[in-house]
């Protein structure tokens, strides 16, 4: 049905936790090479909506899209349920989280880590994830690292490793949820440091940050969202320096520039 | 010192119960007690992988026959098991001309049982506790990578539950080693069994149960270092460099 | 201390010697020749419940005075205790179901067969120092597990005292004796069951001893021994038994 | 109803001896807890060695041969005190463990010593500044105790206090083989009588069960009391 | 010996832990309806001398007096100690002291809180300190709260009835340790104007702050301690703004005015 060649489509997005609706309503288009950020208040649903992309939270209603093949939903007791476990595992190895308390699995050592989902989950031989892992950790600044645990890491090198992580998933879209707020300030540079080459790299990306300068010269789209609603979208250009709506006007006020 | 050295002198050198014969037969008692507990423990400790696993269990019915079960042989003594397996199974009618009696005829296979459902029991607690207590977050990102419940089980959940319960199962394991003294009630000759016999023969309670404290405790302190190491070894993770 | 209460150690149960009727009193021919014993010698006495295992180091660890318990007079022990007179010399004896395959009691007959013995008694030593080596000998706390035991069908044979051995096992006719009955020798199954006391009482076991013989005398004894055995020492039928 | 042959007070009898025998060891282990625990965090090396000695040789031994061992041995290093005392002064004295004093003491030695470890982490986890608050106003040690440091320190104590009570609760069926006639005892005893073992042992281990449930509530009233003030902690 | 109508009086306290000699020999005087604040920086001994004034330190040379009595000391194993358990107690129901966390009793209401020492150590009846106790939360606003667990209440009312506390002991002085860093911005503000209040009242108080402004409008005396002795010292017009150490100097510029 719809266009193959978009890596996500996300459209009309409701969502509820018991009485609260969190989301009412939204919709999204990551096109190849796209880097969107969702900026928003504390509390305005910019996690949530984040987490129903690859369903780790279930959308109430709304279908979201993954290069065209639009993932399948049934109606159970417990609510609305992806309809195909294996569909849904497929599709999550195509759309890459980086959370913001990073979650790398403590058990593991850094490269043990890179290389789990593509070896246990994608098949590839541990050989040749190894060498790959390697190169990734290489990349984000980590190879001497490789082997300690996430517990002998700084807050900005297990950041740096789980988006190693994410990357080995050769993702079509990578989510990012407030990848620097966990992070003390003099570490918060090197994640970015990452992140943007990524993007210099034509990767998509969707991330939710409070890093208004990431945000400007990073992105090629900014999504601002406030009450479980799309308030204002577009240009980091427009929306930043010439925001419309008077909320996104004081939204951005007190951080100056 | 000195007097006290002369003191004990007679008593080493003529003494009727630390002979070559029963220093022996608490070699026996030593064995016997090493294997019933170590079989039971290995026995019980894949018995409790599987029934941790029920105890998280979505399904309502698995969950809580699973508790109940962990629930009796957690609130009843473990001399009450034991004498249900090694008098009660005996008089299950017919059970005298089943296939299972050689079995259920020795008492060492009662015994194991007892002690392996007991075992099992705590330990299925422990590790539920421990896969309750895995960071939510490892969850979600083994979710977010695509992993299947199973593969998040076997990858994920267990490793770093089986880690975390450490400590706890090596608790375990000492209480289980206490706990075996009981299993001379059904006459088997394990440590404290032997004890028994070499007391009532001699009339010494307090040299023949001196010895065998003895015994446990070298056990107990041997427990303690071989699960020191491993803690040491497997919870590398959590020490900071 | 209460110079004039006398403790008795006595290990239950032990029918028809020693036990407890299901409601929890005591009765058996020990007991209520110790009662008389006490009575004649006004001595107030006591039974204090004691595992057989531990009679002995209880009685030297003064948790009681003396022990009547169907205890068997013999040189080991006297090294321990003081003994009064015999009071009743019943045999030893073998038992075994009556479909036993085993033709009698000798070292090959016992070969790798499962014996059971109350632990600690002069059977357990004596089976253990003839067959230890070729028998599988299983020791019990109490006499009743044994018979317990032969029930299940754990035991091949049970060696008891013969009164005891009677009581729990020859009812029914399930089981038969084996071999003779057992008297000697004098090494272990000694003198008959006497009363026990520490050494340094011997004023306490000469009081026993006189009321013993008296009370053999005016036939107090006699009354009370028919009342728990026929004339040829075999147990007399009990109502209020268990 | 269930026939229970002629056992049935007995066994209730059981019953009660066991509750009895559990509670008072619960409280003479909660003391020895509390003391050596104390013991163990104080400066000085004469106190903590001691305690250091008792919890590792309780912890390394099993409770029934402990238990043989006290039960003996106790009465036996009585005598030869008393015995001492009568060679030297003439005095004659006796003094005499009977089975149930001996039970509560062992199983209060036993408990004792994992109490004090229970003890031990709670106190440590009582945060500082409260005592340096009820220090700065002048209570003295023991008013400090009663009224700051043992209710704070209770809130971490109980999970490892209800534990070591249903492990306390079911090591009373060991003195059965001391000779106390508790339950497990009247239903052994009657189980050898009437060979039926499920009879007897069923019952009794539901009564287990149920003293089991019933500390339950407990600890919920235990836990409510000494969490007041604190937010719920999961 | 000395003036019995002199609340404190600490002469020549020296405080070494291991080998790092924190005070170097520091002395003061509070006279009745002083306020004296100690200022300084991180690590200059503020708190270790305040805390040795009512002995939660123990000083390893040095004398205080309480009203002219001097606590007495005596030597042991584990060095210099208070000679007499019981003048301890009762010169510290005369010293209250506020602290940084406030340290209520977790598990006692806030007017358990206020009448705890009272009962207890001062042996007042129950009747009679609970009148004088609510009488005292009414005084820091908190009437209303009385009956509630401190973990119920703000961070500025914890402190608040941590002022009440000490308060209750009818003391001869209060000392203070940063009352307000532990607070919130928004709640300081309450806090300072109850210890004004104490202040204006004529309360002897000696107070370690970080705010300047008590320390300029409040105090009749600013210490400012620098690496373990008294650097300068004075009324705070003089001291505050004519600063005469460099060191003083520096401390006081980043704050600017
Ligand atoms: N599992 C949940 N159950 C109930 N309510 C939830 C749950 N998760 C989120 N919410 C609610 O949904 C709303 C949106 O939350 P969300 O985490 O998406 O906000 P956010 O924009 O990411 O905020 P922040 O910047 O603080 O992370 C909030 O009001 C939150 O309380
Ligand atoms: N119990 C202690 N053991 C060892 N050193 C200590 C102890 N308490 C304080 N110190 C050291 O004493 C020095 C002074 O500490 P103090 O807490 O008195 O400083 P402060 O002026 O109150 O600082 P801050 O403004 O940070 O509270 C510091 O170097 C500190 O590290
Ligand atoms: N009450 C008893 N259990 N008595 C056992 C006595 C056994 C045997 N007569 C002996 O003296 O060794
Ligand atoms: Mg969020
Ligand atoms: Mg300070």
């Amino acid at each position: 049905m719809a266009d193959a060649s978009i890596p996500l489509i996300v459209s009309d997005i409701h969502k509820r936790f018991g009485s609260n609706e969190v989301l009412k309503g939204i919709s999204l288009e990551a096109k190849k090479g796209d880097v969107i950020t969702l900026i928003g208040a504390s509390g305005s649903g910019k996690s949530t909506f984040l987490r129903c992309m690859n369903l780790l939270e279930r959308p109430d209603s709304g279908d979201i899209l993954v290069h065209g093949e639009p993932i399948s939903f049934r109606q159970t007791r417990h609510g609305r349920e992806p309809a195909d476990r294996s569909q849904l595992q497929r599709i999550r190895t195509r759309l890459s989280m980086v959370f913001q308390s990073f979650n790398l699995w403590a058990h593991m050592t850094l490269i043990a880590n890179v290389i789990e989902a593509p070896v246990y989950v994608r098949g590839i031989p541990k050989a040749r994830a190894m060498e790959q892992g390697m190169a990734l950790l290489e990349r984000v600044g980590l190879a001497d690292r490789a082997h300690y645990y996430p517990a002998q890491l700084s807050g900005g090198q297990q950041q740096r490793g789980a988006i190693a992580r994410a990357l080995a998933m050769e993702p079509e879209v990578m989510l990012f949820d407030e990848p620097t707020s966990a992070l003390d300030p003099e570490l918060v540079g090197d994640v970015l440091k990452v992140m943007r080459e990524l993007a210099d790299e034509g990767r998509t990306m969707i991330v939710v940050t409070h890093e208004m300068d990431f945000a400007r010269d990073v992105s090629n789209q900014v999504v601002y969202l406030h009450q479980g609603m799309v308030e204002e979208q577009g240009h980091p250009s427009e929306v930043l320096n010439h925001p419309s709506s008077p909320r996104l006007q004081q939204f951005l006020a007190p951080r100056g520039r | 010192m000195q007097e006290l050295l002369q003191s004990l002198a007679p008593w080493l050198s003529d003494n009727a119960i630390f002979t070559p014969a029963t220093l022996a037969q608490y070699w026996g008692g030593f064995v016997n007690t090493v294997q019933l507990v170590f079989i039971s423990l290995v026995i019980g400790l894949f018995l409790a992988v599987p029934l941790s696993i029920g105890r998280a269990s979505p399904i309502w019915i698995v969950r809580k026959s699973i508790w109940l079960y962990t629930w009796i042989f957690r609130g009843t003594p473990l001399l009450i098991q034991l004498y249900i397996a090694y008098y009660g199974l005996a008089f299950i009618p017919g059970v005298q001309d089943s296939a299972i009696w050689p079995l259920i005829k020795d008492p060492l296979y009662p015994a194991l049982l007892a002690f392996l459902l007991n075992t099992a029991a705590y330990t299925t607690e422990i590790f539920y506790g421990a896969i309750k207590a895995t960071p939510r977050g490892e969850l979600e990102a083994a979710r977010a990578y695509g992993m299947s419940p199973m593969l998040a089980y076997r990858r994920i959940i267990l490793p770093s539950a089986l880690r975390r319960a450490l400590p706890a199962y090596g608790n375990e394991v000492i209480f289980m080693l206490h706990a075996s003294a009981i299993a001379s009630v059904v006459t088997i000759a394990d440590l404290t069994g032997v004890a028994y016999n070499i007391y009532s023969r001699y009339y010494a309670p307090f040299s023949a149960f001196i010895f065998v404290a003895l015994c446990y405790m070298v056990l107990s302190f041997s427990i303690q270092g071989i699960f020191r190491l491993l803690e040491k070894r497997m919870l590398a993770h959590l020490q900071p460099r | 201390r209460d110079e004039d209460t006398v403790r008795i150690g006595v290990d239950i149960p032990y029918v028809p010697m020693e036990y407890r009727t299901p409601s929890g009193e005591l009765a058996g021919f020990d007991i209520e020749l110790g009662n008389a014993l006490c009575k004649q010698a006004e001595l107030k006495c006591n039974w204090v419940e004691q595992g057989w295992d531990g009679i002995i180091p209880g009685l030297m660890s003064r948790k009681f005075d003396a022990i009547m318990s169907s205890m068997t007079i013999n040189e080991e022990r006297r090294q321990q205790v003081l003994f009064s007179d015999p009071y009743l010399v019943p045999p030893s004896a073998w038992f075994a179901p009556t479909s036993t395959k085993m033709a009698g009691v000798a070292s090959s007959d016992l070969k790798g067969k499962n014996i059971g013995v109350q632990r600690g008694t002069v059977q357990d030593n004596y089976v253990t120092d003839k067959f230890g080596d070729v028998a599988n000998i299983q020791r019990y706390a109490s006499a009743d597990d044994v018979a317990v035991d032969m029930e299940t069908g754990r035991l091949d044979i049970a060696f008891l005292d013969y009164p005891t051995g009677q009581a729990a096992l020859l009812k029914g006719g399930k089981y038969k004796t084996m071999g003779e009955m057992m008297t000697e020798p004098k090494e272990y199954f000694g003198d008959g069951f006497g009363i026990a006391f520490r050494q340094r009482d011997k004023a306490l076991a000469e009081k026993f001893d006189k009321a013993l013989a008296t009370l053999k005398s005016n036939g107090t004894y006699d009354e009370i021994h028919d009342k728990y055995f026929n004339e040829d020492g075999t147990n007399a039928p009990q109502p209020d038994q268990n | 109803m269930i026939d229970f042959q002629g056992y049935g007070p007995r066994l209730l009898e059981g019953a009660l001896l066991t509750l009895e025998l559990a509670v008072l060891s619960l409280l003479v282990a909660v003391v020895l807890g509390l003391v050596t625990a104390s013991a163990r965090l104080s400066r000085l090396a004469v106190l903590r060695l001691p305690a250091i000695i008792y919890t590792v040789i309780i912890r390394g031994v099993p409770d029934l041969v402990l238990m043989l061992l006290l039960f003996y041995g106790a009465q036996i290093g009585i005598n030869q005190i008393t015995d001492m005392i009568y060679d030297r002064w003439g005095w004659d004295i006796f003094i005499n463990i009977d089975p149930f004093v001996a039970g509560v003491i062992t199983i209060g030695l036993i408990f004792g010593a994992y109490m004090a470890e229970t003890f031990r982490g709670a106190f440590l986890a009582v945060d500082q500044g409260q005592i340096e608050a009820a220090e700065s106003f002048g209570m003295s040690p023991w008013l400090l105790f009663r009224h700051i440091r043992f209710p704070l320190m209770m809130r971490h104590a109980l999970p490892g206090l209800g534990n070591n009570w249903m492990v306390l609760l079911k090591t009373t069926a060991l003195v059965s083989i001391i000779g106390l006639s508790d339950m497990v005892r009247v239903a052994a005893e009657a189980t050898r009588a009437t060979h039926q073992t499920f009879l007897f042992m069923i019952p009794v281990a539901l009564g287990y069960l149920a003293i089991t449930s019933l500390s339950e509530i407990g600890m919920q009233w235990l836990k409510k009391r000494y969490n007041a003030g604190f937010e719920e902690a999961s």
